[in-house]
């Protein structure tokens, strides 16, 4: 098509808008009549869930017009969520954690004795906030660093448990090459699936010498080149499969759509 | 749980050369060499690309939150701005974590200030977005509103991935990505221009960075490897001898040795 | 160039630039179509999902014939409504899998606040179904926040993070807990989730307490669950909406996850072609590229 | 000094749980760590307020200034200070479900953050698609390989693709063409998953947890270098 006109682009613009609003209007007579329907027969409870899932329907239109194109609609959207993500991570922190784990424990609740040992809690607390200050962010490093200590110190014991526990990764890369039945060796298909594993595990890991040079080293070269394919194929599984994962999420909006709020499918 | 003896002796073998070799490179004793990371020049390319067209660059260090892997991104960050500054080009950062959001900000000033353009530097730029889809949304928000020429992906990534690569390569931006999750990987690499895989991550920032501690770890991580796979070797080894032999003196010697 | 005007490109050119929004409209329409027209789908059973099953069946059993203490299950609820799309149905199924069978369980999540509320709501709708009640039958800790070191705290002693359920009921007082002493008398931990908590569960607790781990992942984490799986360290799991569908299919129940199955069908379906009409139109300008390159020498 | 203290308290923090699991048996210190697994989950927890206060100074500024996009701004703070509160009330008036509280917080939870949050998250669905078809493309040998694993893998998780090969089950027990019974789909579909790509994850956990090893040494042992550490 030619490259359209400033004036064409405009009316397409108006075009657009006007169907923007003729569904926008739409949907929202559609929740009015529901919300009245249901409220004549149900009273004021089937009122506030209609008009909890047509608020819910508008939420979900609203942010699928994003992919005709950014619109104001989404950008409202967009900071709604963050401050509702925002308010209820801050009061879940409090209701789970704070109140029980800590001022319970302060003041007493429920027939424990109050310790007020855990008013100390507040100076390494407080400290969190320094990170606020450009001049003084040195003093929250104390406690960063030393979350950072006990994880780091965790992650330690986790890497050895996770390798050579009895159910440990190295130790399960322990795998038989030949099966042994009636007094002779097999090579079986579970034989060749281990043999299989054992390479592409040892390939893999040759791609991720940095500090080698590959070109001059035979083995290394052969073994990293292979090591990408293996990683190829291993990124189109992982590709595969999430495909599957992403059209869940798109069937459980359109579950929301068509049964919840048009109540149009079984 | 407590330790085996086993479990002690291989912390000893798979710690010593990785503190080793780090002591050593930061003595400045033998150099140590790293092998060329495809994506890195990829860098330059897109901030040239970027100031040919007179767009700004958008740099997202993704759900990276103060760990090691988000400290790498705000090195690499580093890098970027100062790329960018270099060119008067505007970068933008949106961050997902608060206790990062303060180590961007002040990462970004540095870069302006350290080629003299400090008077170029918007605190406003560095972006703090909490929250896994708002940050999504937000970026890709953004992304469209600014017509971003480049972008470049760095840290840590879960689903968004695809969501914020996917709006990049709509406004045609060129797109740089590097994560150590890999199971984002593959939607880098359909939907950028160049991704660095995996591990190649740190290896990428110490390649920018010239930071001694980190090359040096680096190799003390590849002797480490080198161990697990010999290890991994042996095993193998000793399951063949075992199907030949079994019930001698081989029979799962190693196993049970690496269990006690 | 040959002097062609941009509006009449090459069909190998157009079927390499089909306009997205296209895409998305075949994506729309394909998966709403099961929506209205119900296939029937039938699955093979993954090794995965069934050694899950078995898993389940076995704890009911052992706890039949009495063999030692009862055994529980601890639902690791680590996921949130974004990914309940998967997680959900995975959750129900294994809820219903376990009120079937009268294994008692315990709801948690260490990382995310809403797993356990909306599992909760789920556990509350099957229990109708088998007559159970709260309490007596499952109880939910609810969610506490913990990093490492709380972590640890927590597999050494749960009874120290877990000082009240959700309800705010000192836990001591939930009638089910007086045969749970720790984490040892749980013989499956079941982790939902849609991200990496599992590893935690893998990484620091399966060493201390020796329980078995199932998992009901969202399909992308579900590749990175197989090295844990060939170890041992998890014994199996369900894998996106197909392995909840599977399990619906050993326990004969058709949910959310079977009629979810006739859409993935088509969808899949529809990247295929997608891909490949994408490749037709670039082999075929490539072998244009080719000619044209020929001809110019 | 400053920096002293910190390389002290970040060396005590691992060392705790370094000594704890290399001391064998229950020594005195396995105690502790239920102790102060409760301390530091009370110390955690007092950063909550960072978001917030970060997020304001953000907005607040926004809707101040009057800068484009501030009525969006003042939005997200209503929305913030509305679910923290109604989540709050909820809590400490213990109301019963059908209250007037827990309908306004339902409102707020589940007709706005859960749709607001999924469909975000579900617009994956869209782009997926949209990117297999624009960048799968028979570029390279990598490519292809990527290529031919995902569409095997799709096919074998879907009825359809199942159904095309699955009359090749009854060759399972067939002593001479067994071997036809593994080449099904779903079949080949779970070895690629369990053996190629499990071992790939394999060697990439190798890999990754080694450099877990050397990160969580170089910060326990404060021998990370950058600018975030050299400014303690």
């Amino acid at each position: 098509m030619p490259a359209p006109t400033e004036l064409e682009k405009k009316e397409r613009m108006s075009a657009e808008k006007l169907v923007f609003l003729i569904i926008a209007v739409l949907v929202v007579v559609y929740i009015a009549g529901d919300c009245i329907l249901y409220s004549l027969r149900q009273g004021f409870d089937g009122f506030w869930e209609r008009l909890g899932v047509g608020i819910g329907a508008i939420c979900t239109i609203g942010i699928y017009s994003f992919l005709y194109r950014e619109n104001p609609i989404y950008r409202f959207l967009e900071h709604i969520l963050v401050g509702l993500s925002v308010g209820y991570g801050t009061g879940v922190v409090w209701t789970e954690v704070i109140q029980p784990q800590w001022l319970d424990r302060m003041f007493g609740a429920e027939g424990q004795p109050a310790n007020y040992l855990w008013l100390l809690v507040l100076i390494p607390g407080i400290m969190w906030y320094f990170q606020l200050s450009r001049r003084h962010v040195w003093i929250s490093r104390f406690v960063i660093m030393f979350f950072m200590g006990t994880g780091a110190g965790g992650a330690f014991r986790g890497t050895f448990q996770f390798f050579f526990s009895e159910r440990g990764q190295v130790i399960q890369t322990f795998k038989p090459i030949l099966t042994e039945s009636a007094g002779s060796l097999h090579f079986t298909w579970l034989n060749f699936s281990n043999l299989v594993f054992i390479v592409v595990v040892l390939c893999v890991l040759s791609y991720f010498f940095f500090t080698f040079r590959h070109e001059t080293n035979p083995v290394l070269r052969g073994s990293s080149r292979l090591g990408r394919y293996f990683l190829m194929v291993c990124f189109g599984t992982i590709f595969g499969t999430t495909i599957q994962g992403r059209m869940s999420l798109f069937i459980d909006r359109l579950v929301f759509l068509y049964h919840d709020w048009l109540g149009i499918s079984g | 749980m407590h330790a085996t003896y086993t479990m002690l002796i291989l912390t000893a073998v798979f710690s010593a050369p990785i503190v080793l070799y780090i002591l050593r490179a930061r003595a400045g004793k033998g150099e140590i060499y790293i092998r060329p990371i495809a994506g890195l020049s990829a860098i330059d390319e897109a901030v040239g690309r970027a100031t040919e067209m007179g767009r700004p660059v958008l740099y997202s260090t993704g759900l990276s939150y103060l760990s090691i892997e988000g400290l790498c991104a705000v090195a690499i960050l580093s890098h970027v701005a100062r790329l960018a500054a270099k060119y008067d080009l505007r970068i933008i950062v949106p961050v997902n974590s608060y206790l990062l959001y303060p180590i961007a900000e002040e990462a970004v000033r540095e870069a302006y200030a350290d080629v003299g353009k400090l008077d170029l530097f918007k605190a406003e730029d560095v972006i703090f977005i909490p929250g896994q889809f708002p940050y999504a949304a937000g970026v890709v928000g953004i992304m469209h509103r600014e017509r971003v020429a480049a972008t470049f992906f760095f840290g840590y990534f879960a689903a968004e991935s695809l969501i914020l690569a996917e709006a990049g390569s709509q406004v045609g931006a060129i797109q740089v990505a590097g994560t150590p999750d890999i199971l984002q990987i593959p939607f880098f690499i359909t939907a950028c221009d160049y991704t660095i895989i995996g591990e190649e991550f740190y290896a990428a920032t110490a390649y920018l960075t010239h930071e001694p501690t980190m090359i040096g770890s680096l190799r003390g991580q590849d002797i480490g490897k080198m161990i697990l796979a010999t290890l991994t070797i042996l095993l193998l080894v000793f399951g063949l001898l075992m199907a030949f032999a079994p019930k001698t003196f081989f029979s799962n010697w190693l196993l049970d040795l690496l269990l006690r | 160039m040959n002097g062609e005007a941009p509006s009449r490109m090459a069909w190998y050119d157009r079927l390499q630039k089909i306009d997205p929004r296209i895409i998305y409209l075949v994506v729309f329409v394909l998966v709403s179509i099961p929506f209205f027209v119900p296939i029937p789908v039938k699955m093979e059973v993954s090794p995965v999902v069934k050694k899950l099953y078995d898993k389940v069946e076995q704890i009911a059993e052992d706890n039949k014939r009495k063999k030692g203490p009862e055994k529980f299950v601890l639902l690791a609820m680590d996921w949130s409504p974004s990914v309940k799309a998967e997680n959900q149905p995975q959750t129900a199924a294994m809820i219903e899998h376990l009120f079937r069978r009268g294994v008692r369980f315990a709801i948690m999540s260490h990382l995310l606040p809403e797993g356990p509320m909306m599992a909760e709501r789920i556990a509350e709708h099957i229990a109708k179904k088998y007559n159970k009640r709260y309490g007596v039958d499952w109880v939910n800790f609810g969610f506490r926040q913990m990093r490492f070191a709380d972590y640890m705290a927590f597999v050494r002693d749960m009874y120290a993070i877990i000082s009240k359920d959700y309800r705010g009921t000192p836990i001591r007082d939930v009638p089910m807990m007086k045969n749970i002493r720790g984490l040892r008398d749980f013989a499956l931990v079941f982790d939902v989730t849609g991200s990496g908590a599992y590893a935690d569960w893998v990484y620091y607790a399966q060493p201390e307490a020796h329980f078995d781990i199932g998992v009901g992942v969202t399909a992308i984490i579900g590749p990175s669950i197989r090295p844990l799986i060939d170890a041992g360290q998890v014994v199996g799991m369900m894998e996106g909406l197909s392995g909840a569908a599977q399990y619906e299919q050993l326990l004969n129940i058709r949910g959310q996850a079977s009629r979810g199955m006739g859409s993935q069908n088509l969808a899949h379906l529809w990247v295929i072609v997608a891909l490949i009409l994408g490749n037709i139109g670039y082999i075929a300008s490539r072998r244009r590229e080719k000619k044209l390159k020929k001809e110019l020498k | 000094m400053r920096r002293n203290i910190i390389i002290i308290l970040t060396f005590v923090g691992g060392l705790y749980y370094f000594l704890e699991f290399v001391l064998p048996g229950e020594t005195g210190i396995s105690k502790l760590i239920v102790e102060i697994g409760k301390v530091t989950l009370a110390i955690g927890a007092c950063a909550f307020l960072l978001g917030v206060i970060n997020l304001l100074r953000l907005h607040g500024t926004r809707v101040v200034l009057r800068r484009s996009g501030w009525h969006n701004s003042a939005a997200l703070i209503v929305a913030l200070f509305v679910m923290l509160i109604v989540h709050l009330v909820r809590y400490y008036s213990h109301a019963a479900e059908g209250d007037a509280v827990w309908r306004i917080y339902n409102l707020l939870w589940d007709n706005m953050r859960v749709p607001l949050d999924s469909t975000i998250f579900s617009l994956l669905a869209f782009y997926i698609v949209s990117a297999a078809y624009r960048s799968f493309r028979i570029k390279s040998g990598e490519a292809a390989v990527m290529m031919a694993a995902a569409v095997v893998v799709m096919l074998g998780q879907i009825p359809t693709g199942q159904e095309v090969t699955l009359w090749l089950k009854g060759y399972e027990n067939d002593p001479g063409l067994w071997w036809l019974s593994r080449i099904r789909v779903d079949t080949i579909r779970e070895w690629l998953m369990q053996y190629w790509n499990g071992a790939a994850q394999r060697g990439i956990i190798f890999g990754a947890a080694i450099g877990g090893l050397a990160m969580s040494l170089r910060i326990w042992l404060s021998l990370e270098r950058g600018s975030f550490f050299d400014r303690q």
